[in-house]
C-alpha cells in the first residue's frame, strides 16, 4: 500500500529540464535514499511525488494507485521540506500538532469540527485533547524539544527549527515520508540519535521513507537503498554495498566515498590478474573487464603509504612511487593527498597516536591489493 | 500557478461562491447600468424574470433604445477634458501620497519611534471624517475668513496663503484626508518583509537608508504599487471635495457624472461616464498587473524569523518628527472641526463668537439609535469582507485569478450613487425582493468597500512563501482548510489594515445609505450628511467628531484584544 | 415597504420622501401622527436622490407622498417620468394654477404647493450694510462685489438653473449669456448645493450669495450674521408636494397632504421660517405671499420646462 | 587589525539565556570553528559579533577596536547566514554584485554614483563595470553557479542557494568572515571543494574566517583552533588534534569524534600503569590523575575486537569480554555496538572486503592498548 513507484518522470521549469524519465521502484517499508550532486534533481523529485509538482510527463504510483492527478493533501505523504516551511505564527507544539488537528477534523461531525478550527486559529481558544497532546510530547520528546513546547518557532536555532519539521512530518504517521535533507543542521551527535528515532518509527510503522541527503555516512549507514542522480537522471540504484563496491561509473565511485581514479588500458593478463598499463603506472586487478580503455578505481583505504624500504614483504604487487602533497588530519585518519605522475592519489591511513605523520614533499611507495582495484 | 490540480475540491466551490456573489450583487447591477446607457431609464432585470408586467414594460424601454446617449456624450468635448483633469488630478495625488506615506509607513511598521502609537491613531482620525466635513474644514483653515489666513495676514501675507477654492485645494484635502489609504496597506506590506535579508544588505556594507532602498523597499513594491492604485481610485471617484470647494472652473469626471445622475436625472448620461470611468480603472489595473507580475517574493519563510524594530535614534527621531508634521494637518482640521461642533455661530472671524454644547445635546438626544446602526452595519460589513477578501487575496496571488482582482476592484470607481440606483433597480421586486433590509445594505457596503480590504489582504499575502501553505497541505489539510488555519492568520497584519478602512469607510459611507438604508436602520453618516444638506453644519461638525472619537474607541479595544497587530 | 402596509383605509404606514431640513421633515410626520391614525415613515435625501430612487423603484414603489424639492422644476421634470400621481386636495381646489405669475399647482393637479420659496440674495450683515446691499440682479454686478459673491453651479443645481434661466428669459439669450460670462467673473466659487451659497455667506466666505428665502431666515435665526434681500424682479415658486404614482398607501398619502395645507401643518413649515401657503398662519420671517408677490416675475414653466436640459447644456459649455 | 576578541559575552532572550560569559580571542588571519550542539548559542555568537544583536553585557572587540556601538554596515564583517537570506528581487549575479555595488558607490563622487543606483534599482537600466563583472564571475566560477548567474535565486536547489549566499559573503572580502553552517546543504565532493576554495581565498586575503560547522570532519579538517560550546558557555579551546586527544571533560570527548565514557575508581599503580577498576572491568592506562574517580575514555578505533581465541599474543592488556550488538557499515570502517557489562561500546574496524563481518549476538574480545586509554 506504501510502495512508491516514479516511471519515466520528467520536469521542465521553463526551459531547464530539473528531471529526465526518472524510473524509481521503491518497496514497501523499504528506506531509500536520493543521493547526488547539488542542483541534479532530488527536491524536484520528492516534489513531484508529494503532487506539490506537476510532471511534465510520467507516472507516479503510490501503492496502487496512480497518483498524477491526486491532491496532495490526499496522498498521505509525510514530507521534511528543504526550507522546513514551518508556520511561523504557531508555536512548536501548535505545529507538531497540526497534522493531528487535521485528523481528528476530517473524522468528525460538523458540530465537532468548531473547536478544532477554533484551536487551529488560536491557541487560547481552545484545549487539545489528552491524547493528541500526549503524542506531541512524546515526539517532541523523541527530537528533544519537548522543554520548548510554548516557544514560537522564531525563538529557535537552526537546528531546533530542523527538528520541528522533522517531528511535524513524523508524528503524522503518513504512509510515505519524503525527507528533504532532515538533519543537514543537526551535529553529529544529535544527527545519530535522530537517525534512530527516524529508523525506529520508520519501522515500527512500516512507513516507506525515501530521503534525501548530502551526507555519504548518513546514506550508507541508514538506507536499504540508494539511487544516486546526476543532472536530473537517475545513475545507479542499489545497496550501499553493492554502490560502494561495485560503482557503475567513475562518476559513481567518486560520488559514493572517495576514490582514485586513473586511465589506462588493459594491456594483458598474468596469473588471473589483468594488467592496466597507465601513464607513468603498472597495476594488477582481480578484475576482468571486456573492453581494452578502462577506469581503474581504488579508495583511499585500500592504498597502504610506506616510507620507502619499510615495505612489509607481503605488500610487493603493485607498487607506486609519489611525493606527499599535503597531509590532513581527520580524528581518526590521517589523509594523504599524494603526487604520482600526473595523478592525485588521496590514501587514508589509520591515525596511530605517537606514530610519525608523513610530513609534505616526503617521498612514499603506495601499495595496492590487487583484490582491491576496481576496473570499469 | 503550482497548483494546477483538475479535480474539484472545496476552494473551487468557495470560488463559485465568490463569483456568485459579485455576480448577483456587482456584475447583475451594472449590467442595467450599462443597459440603462442605452434606455436612459432603469432596466429591472430579475424583475422581469419572474413578473410578466415589469418584463412587458423592460421590453418597452428597450424598444426605444438608442445610442443618442453615447452620441451626446462623445461629440461634448467637455468630457474629454473632464477624463483629462481627473486623470491629471488623481494621478498627481497618488504620487504625492505614496511618496509622502512611506516614511511614516515604514516608522509605523519597522521602528520604535517616538509617540508611534500616537503618529497611528492620529493617522486613522482623516479617513473618519467624512469628506465634505474634512472640505469645510480646509475652508475654516484656508477660506478667506480661515483663521490659517487670518495668521498669514498678521504675519504680513496677503490674500489666502493657499486657495482652498482651486485644484491645489482639492489635492490639499485628498492628500491629507485620503493617504490613509494607502499608509495601511502599506505598513502591512512592511510588517511582513523579512528581516534577516535586511541584516544580510547592512553586513554587506549597505547603510540603513541605502538597504531600504533597495531591499526593504522594492519587496514591498507590490504592496506599494496595490497602495498607489487604491489612492488613485479615491481620488479619481472622490466628488466630495470638488463639489464642496467648487473652483469655478471645476471639471472632472466623476462630478460630471454626479451632477448628470443627481442634479438631471440623465440616467444614461451617467451610466455613460460610469462606463468610462470603470474603462480607466480597468486600464490602471491591468498596468499594475502588468507591474507586480513575477513579483511574488515570498518573504515570510518558513524558516522563521523574529521582526526586530529598528531603534537607531537618529532615524526614529526623525521619522517621528516628519510623521508628526504630516498629521498635523489633520489634526489641526479636526480641531477646526471639534471648535465648529462647540461654537455657537462663527463668521468672518478667525475664532467662533460664541460656545455653546447644544449641538452635542442634540445629537445625543435624537442620534444614539443611528450610532448603535453605524456599529452594527459596520461590523456586519466587516465580517463579510474579511471573509471575502481572503479568499479573493488567496485566488488572486496563487492562482493568478486577475479576473477576480479587476472584478472587485471595479466597486471602487462606480459612483456610490449609481451603484445605489443600480441595486434598486435590481432588488426591488421578487425574486430577491432585498430593498429597504438591513441585509441589502450590508452587502452593499461590503461590495463597495470591499477593495480596500482586498487590496491591504494581497500585499500580504504576496509575501508569504508557496512552501509554508504547501506544508499544510501536505499534513493531510485540504486547501481550504489550509486557507483558513495558515494563510488566514499569517494576512492577519493585512486583514488589520483593511479592516481599519472598511470599518471606517462603511462607518461614514454616505451615497449608499441615502439610497438603500430603511428608516429603522438608519446610520449616523446618513444623519450627518442630512446636517450637510440643509446647512446644518455645527450639528454635522459635532457628529463627526462623535464619529472620530467613537472609532478611536473601538480602535481602542480592538487593538486591546488583538494586541500586537498595531 | 411590506406587502402589508397596503390598505384602502389610508391607516397603517405612510412612506414620506422629503428633501426638506430633517428635523422640520420629523415634526410634520410627528403631528400628522398625533392628529390622525397611522404612522408616517419618514426618509429624507437630497431631492434628487429622491426623484432618482423613485425612478429606480418605478416597477414597485416604494413612497406614497413627496414633499419638497427647491421648488416646482423637479416636479415638472417628474410629471414626464411619470412618478407623480394625481391630486389635488379640496383646500387647493379653487385656486389657479397660477396666481400673480406664481404657478402654485399643476394643471393636471400633479402636484400642489404647500409653501413659498423666494430666490434672492443672503448678505454677510458683518461685510456688507443693509444699504449696500444689491438691490437688483444688475446690482450682482458691481465691481465692489468682484470675487465676494457665490451662487450655485447651474450645471448642478436646480435653483442656478432657475436662476439662469429666469434671466434669458427676461433679457433675452444673447444678453442673458453675457449677463452670466460678467457675473461667472465676480463669483468665488460656485458650489454644487443650492444652500452653499447662504452658508458661505455666514461663515464670512462670500459676502453675497444666491439663494432662497428660508436658508437665509433659517441661518439667521440661528444668530449668524446673515440678511436676505428680496430683488426687485426675481423668481417666486411654490414648494409642492405630490402623490407617488402607484404607492403602497394612496389614502394615506392623500390625508397627509391635506394635513400639511392645514393649520396645523402649515404652522409647522413656518417655525422653520418658510412662507406659509396658507394665509391663516402668519409668517415668522419678514416675508409673507403677500408681500412678495409684487416682486414676481412671470415665470413661463412651460419654456422653462422646454429650455432647461438645453440652457444648461450650454451653460456646460460656456464655462467650463 | 583582523582579530576579534569577545569579552564576558552575555546575551538573554526575554529569559532565555543564549550564552553565558564567553570569551574568545581569535588571531588575525586565524580559521576558526565554533562546535557545539544545536541550539548551544553559535548563531547568537556570530550575529553579535556581526552587530545583529545587541550583547546584555560583555565586549566585542574587532581589531584595536571596541565594536558594541558600531553599526553592523560599518564592521566588515561579512557573514554567511543559516537561513542564507537572499536578496529574492535579483538573481544570482545580483545578490553576488551587491556589495561590489556598495563598494563603488562609497569611493564615488555624486555624479558617478547615479548609474550604480540606477542598476541597483533594476539590473535593466545600468551596465556593470568590467572589473565588477569579472569579479563576481570569477566568484560565481569558484562556486560552480557560473551558468546560473541570471536565474532569480527562487529558482535554484537549496544547495545552490548555499553557494550563492557564500559567494555573496566571499566576494567582499571582508576583514572578518563569518560563516554559519556555509556548506550544510552540499554533497560532500562539492564540499570538499568549496573548502578548498574558502581556504584559499581566506589564505590569500588573510581574512579572519569564524565558522560554525556542526561537520566534525569539516572542523577538524579546516579549522586552526576551534571552541565547543556548550548551553551557552564555551567549554575548550583548542587545535583539532589537542581537542581530540586531550579533551577535557567527557561532554568533548564524546562531542569531538566518538568516545566511549567508562566510570571507574583509580585503585592503584602498576609498572607505570594507572589500573581503575570499574563495573566488570579493569583497566591499565599510560595516563596519569590526581584524582581517584575518573572518566575512562577509549575511541571507537582503539578498540580491536576479535573472535575469542585469535587475539595475536602482543595485545594481552586489557582485554575485555562483550556480545555484538548492531553492525553498522560505513563505507571504509564497519562500526560495532558492542555490549560490555552495563555499557555499550563503541568499536571501528576497518572494513576489508572479503573478511567476515562478526553478526549480531556474537560474543567478542576487545582490547585496549593502554597507551589509548585517557583518564579524566
Ligand atoms: N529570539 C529568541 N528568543 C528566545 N530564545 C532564543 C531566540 N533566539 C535564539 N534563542 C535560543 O537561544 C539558544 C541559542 O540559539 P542559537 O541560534 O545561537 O543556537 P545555535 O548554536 O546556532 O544552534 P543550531 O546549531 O541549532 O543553529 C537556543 O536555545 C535558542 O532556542
Ligand atoms: N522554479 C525553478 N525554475 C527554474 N529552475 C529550477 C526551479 N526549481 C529548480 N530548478 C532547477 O532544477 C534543478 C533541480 O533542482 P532541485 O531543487 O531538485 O535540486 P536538488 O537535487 O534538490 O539540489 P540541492 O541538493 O542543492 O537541494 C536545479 O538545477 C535547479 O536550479
Ligand atoms: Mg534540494
Ligand atoms: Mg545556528
Amino acid at each position: 500500500m506504501g510502495s512508491v513507484k516514479v516511471s519515466e518522470l520528467t520536469k521542465e521549469f521553463s526551459g531547464v529540464h530539473a528531471l529526465k524519465n526518472v524510473n524509481l521502484d521503491i518497496r514497501e517499508g523499504e528506506f531509500f535514499a536520493l543521493l547526488g550532486p547539488s542542483g541534479c534533481g532530488k527536491t524536484t523529485t520528492m516534489r513531484c511525488i508529494a503532487g506539490f509538482e506537476q510532471p511534465t510527463s510520467g507516472m507516479i504510483q503510490i501503492g496502487e494507485t496512480k497518483v498524477n492527478h491526486i491532491p496532495p493533501n490526499k496522498r498521505n505523504c509525510g514530507m521534511v521540506f528543504q526550507s522546513y516551511a514551518l508556520f511561523p505564527h504557531m508555536n512548536v507544539f501548535e505545529n507538531v500538532a497540526y497534522s493531528l488537528n487535521i485528523k481528528q477534523l476530517n473524522s468528525s461531525n460538523m458540530a465537532a469540527k468548531l473547536p478544532i478550527y477554533l484551536r487551529l486559529l488560536n491557541r487560547k481558544l481552545g484545549k487539545y485533547p489528552k491524547p493528541i497532546e500526549q503524542k506531541v510530547m512524546e515526539i517532541l520528546q523523541y527530537v528533544e524539544l519537548d522543554k520548548h513546547a510554548t516557544r514560537l518557532t522564531s525563538e529557535l536555532s537552526g537546528g531546533q527549527q530542523q527538528r520541528v519539521a522533522l517531528a511535524r512530518a513524523l508524528v503524522m504517521e503518513p504512509a510515505v515520508l519524503l525527507m528533504d535533507e532532515p538533519l543537514s543542521n543537526l551535529d553529529q551527535k544529535l544527527r545519530h540519535s535522530m537517525r534512530n528515532t527516524i529508523r525506529r518509527i520508520q519501522q515500527d510503522l512500516g512507513i516507506t521513507t525515501i530521503f534525501v541527503t548530502h551526507d555519504q555516512e548518513e546514506a550508507m549507514s541508514m538506507a536499504d537503498r540508494v539511487a544516486v542522480m546526476d543532472s536530473g537522471e537517475v545513475k545507479q540504484i542499489g545497496t550501499p554495498i553493492e554502490l560502494y563496491s561495485k560503482p557503475s561509473t567513475p562518476f559513481i565511485a567518486n560520488f559514493v566515498g572517495t576514490s582514485n581514479v586513473l586511465k589506462g588500458t588493459v594491456v594483458g593478463e598474468e596469473n588471473g590478474y589483468s594488467v592496466v598499463k597507465g601513464h607513468g603506472f603498472l597495476i594488477k586487478s582481480t578484475n576482468h573487464v571486456q573492453q581494452k580503455e578502462v577506469n581503474v578505481i581504488v579508495r583511499p583505504e585500500n592504498i597502504k603509504a610506506f616510507k620507502p624500504g619499510t615495505i612489509s614483504s607481503d605488500e610487493l604487487t603493485n607498487i607506486i612511487e609519489g611525493t606527499v602533497l599535503v597531509s590532513t588530519y581527520l580524528g581518526s585518519i590521517v589523509r594523504y593527498d599524494i603526487q604520482v605522475e600526473e595523478y592525485q592519489l588521496v590514501v587514508d591511513t589509520t591515525f596511530v597516536p605517537g606514530e610519525a605523520i608523513l610530513t609534505e614533499g616526503e617521498r612514499v611507495q603506495l601499495t595496492i591489493d590487487p583484490e582491491r582495484v576496481l576496473l570499469i | 500557478m503550482k497548483n494546477r490540480l483538475s479535480s474539484f475540491n472545496e476552494l473551487t466551490f468557495v470560488k463559485v461562491l465568490i463569483y456568485l456573489f459579485f455576480g448577483v450583487f456587482l456584475l447583475l447591477p451594472l449590467v442595467s447600468v450599462f443597459l440603462v446607457s442605452f434606455t436612459g431609464q432603469p432596466i429591472n432585470l430579475l424583475g422581469s424574470i419572474t413578473n410578466s408586467n415589469i418584463l412587458q414594460s423592460t421590453i418597452e424601454k428597450f424598444s426605444s433604445a438608442s445610442f443618442d446617449n453615447y452620441e451626446k456624450i462623445f461629440t461634448n468635448k467637455t468630457y474629454f477634458s473632464a477624463v483629462q483633469n481627473s486623470l491629471e488630478l488623481a494621478i498627481l495625488v497618488s504620487l504625492i501620497v505614496i511618496v509622502m506615506c512611506i516614511p511614516i509607513a515604514y516608522g509605523i511598521a519597522r521602528t520604535t519611534m517616538p509617540f508611534k502609537r500616537t503618529i497611528a491613531a492620529l493617522c486613522t482620525i482623516p479617513l473618519i471624517v467624512p469628506t465634505f466635513i474634512s472640505a469645510y474644514a480646509i475652508i475654516i483653515m484656508f477660506g478667506r475668513a480661515g483663521w490659517v489666513t487670518y495668521i498669514y495676514n498678521s504675519l504680513g501675507g496677503e490674500g489666502m496663503l493657499l486657495d482652498p477654492y482651486s485644484i491645489a485645494g482639492i489635492m490639499l484635502v485628498q492628500v491629507f484626508f485620503f493617504f490613509p489609504y494607502a499608509l495601511w496597506p502599506m505598513v502591512a506590506a512592511f510588517k511582513v518583509s523579512d528581516i534577516s535579508l535586511e541584516e544580510a544588505s547592512l553586513n554587506l556594507g549597505a547603510r540603513n537608508w541605502f538597504t531600504f532602498i533597495f531591499v526593504t523597499f522594492p519587496l514591498a513594491i507590490p504592496g506599494v504599487i496595490s497602495s498607489a492604485l487604491l489612492i488613485f481610485t479615491v481620488s479619481f471617484s472622490d466628488f466630495g471635495t470638488p463639489i464642496i470647494l467648487a473652483p469655478k472652473d471645476l471639471n472632472l469626471l466623476v462630478v460630471e457624472a454626479y451632477r448628470e445622475i443627481a442634479g438631471f436625472f440623465n440616467w444614461g448620461g451617467a451610466a455613460i461616464l460610469t462606463v468610462i470611468m470603470v474603462l480607466v480603472a480597468a486600464f490602471f489595473f491591468w498596468l499594475q498587473h502588468l507591474f507586480t507580475k513575477g513579483k511574488n517574493y515570498g518573504s515570510v519563510s518558513g524558516k522563521p524569523k523574529q521582526q526586530k524594530l529598528n531603534d537607531a535614534k537618529g532615524l526614529t527621531r526623525t521619522l517621528s518628527v516628519y510623521s508628526l508634521a504630516i498629521v498635523i494637518i489633520p489634526v489641526l482640521a479636526m480641531l477646526s472641526i471639534v471648535l465648529q461642533s462647540l461654537a455657537t455661530t462663527w463668521g468672518k472671524n478667525p475664532l467662533p463668537n460664541g460656545y455653546t454644547l447644544s449641538h452635542y445635546q442634540t445629537i445625543f438626544t435624537s442620534s444614539m439609535g443611528n450610532i448603535q446602526n453605524s456599529i452594527v452595519l459596520a461590523l456586519g460589513a466587516l465580517i463579510l469582507s474579511v471573509i471575502i477578501a481572503t479568499f479573493v487575496s488567496y485566488f488572486v496571488v496563487r492562482q493568478n485569478s486577475s479576473k477576480l482582482d479587476f472584478m472587485t476592484s471595479i466597486p471602487l470607481v462606480v459612483p456610490g450613487i449609481a451603484f445605489g440606483i443600480a441595486l434598486i433597480q435590481t432588488f426591488n421586486t421578487a425574486p430577491l425582493h432585498l430593498t429597504g433590509t438591513a441585509l441589502l445594505l450590508i452587502v452593499a457596503y461590503t461590495i463597495r468597500r470591499l477593495p480596500y480590504m482586498v487590496r491591504s489582504t494581497m500585499g500580504t499575502m504576496r509575501a508569504i512563501k508557496q512552501d509554508i501553505e504547501e506544508a499544510a497541505v501536505n499534513l493531510g489539510a485540504t486547501p481550504l482548510t489550509a486557507a483558513i488555519t495558515i494563510i488566514g492568520p499569517l494576512m492577519l497584519p493585512g486583514i488589520a489594515a483593511g479592516s481599519i478602512l472598511v470599518f471606517i469607510t462603511v462607518i461614514k459611507e454616505t451615497s449608499i445609505s441615502i439610497l438603500l438604508a430603511p428608516a429603522d436602520w438608519a446610520p449616523m453618516s446618513l444623519a450627518i450628511f442630512q446636517n450637510i444638506l440643509r446647512g446644518e453644519y455645527y450639528t454635522a461638525a459635532a457628529m463627526s467628531v462623535v464619529l472620530v472619537i467613537i472609532v478611536l474607541i473601538l480602535q481602542a479595544i480592538a487593538n486591546r484584544i488583538s494586541k500586537n497587530q498595531l | 415597504g411590506d406587502q402589508d402596509s397596503g390598505g384602502g383605509d389610508g391607516k397603517g404606514e405612510i412612506t414620506f420622501y422629503s428633501p426638506e431640513t430633517p428635523d422640520m421633515t420629523k415634526e410634520l410626520g410627528q403631528k400628522f401622527e398625533e392628529l390622525h391614525d397611522g404612522s408616517v415613515n419618514v426618509q429624507y435625501a437630497g431631492t434628487n436622490v429622491l426623484v432618482n430612487r423613485m425612478m429606480a423603484e418605478k416597477d414597485n414603489p416604494q413612497g406614497d407622498v413627496w414633499y419638497g424639492g427647491g421648488g416646482i422644476l423637479p416636479f415638472e421634470a417628474a410629471v414626464d417620468k411619470g412618478i407623480v400621481g394625481k391630486y389635488i386636495p379640496d383646500f387647493a381646489k379653487d385656486w389657479d394654477t397660477v396666481e400673480d405669475g406664481i404657478k402654485v399647482k399643476h394643471e393636471d393637479g400633479k402636484y400642489v404647493g404647500v409653501e413659498v420659496f423666494v430666490l434672492g440674495f443672503a448678505y454677510n450683515t458683518d461685510l456688507v450694510k443693509a444699504d449696500e446691499a444689491p438691490k437688483t440682479w444688475d446690482d450682482l454686478l458691481d465691481p465692489k462685489w468682484k470675487g465676494k459673491i457665490q451662487f450655485s453651479n447651474p450645471a448642478a443645481s436646480g435653483t442656478a438653473t432657475l436662476m439662469v434661466l429666469n434671466q434669458m428669459m427676461q433679457r433675452g439669450e444673447a444678453e442673458g449669456w453675457d449677463y452670466f460670462k460678467k457675473l461667472v467673473d465676480q463669483a468665488n466659487s460656485m458650489p454644487d448645493s443650492g444652500s452653499a451659497p447662504t452658508k458661505a455667506v455666514s461663515m464670512g466666505e462670500a459676502h453675497i450669495g444666491v439663494g432662497f428665502d428660508f436658508m437665509a431666515y433659517e441661518q439667521k435665526a440661528k444668530g449668524e450674521s446673515v440678511d436676505f434681500v428680496v430683488p426687485d424682479k426675481t423668481p417666486i415658486l411654490v414648494n409642492p408636494v405630490s402623490i407617488v404614482e402607484g404607492g403602497p398607501n394612496p389614502e394615506g398619502g392623500k390625508k397627509l397632504i391635506d394635513f400639511l395645507l392645514s393649520k396645523e401643518g402649515q404652522q409647522i413649515l413656518a417655525n422653520w421660517y418658510h412662507i406659509p401657503i396658507n394665509p391663516d398662519v402668519e409668517s415668522k420671517t419678514p416675508l409673507t405671499l403677500e408681500k412678495v408677490k409684487s416682486h414676481a416675475v412671470d415665470l413661463d414653466i412651460d419654456w422653462v420646462n422646454e429650455n432647461y436640459d438645453r440652457v444648461r447644456n450650454e451653460w456646460k459649455e460656456k464655462f467650463q
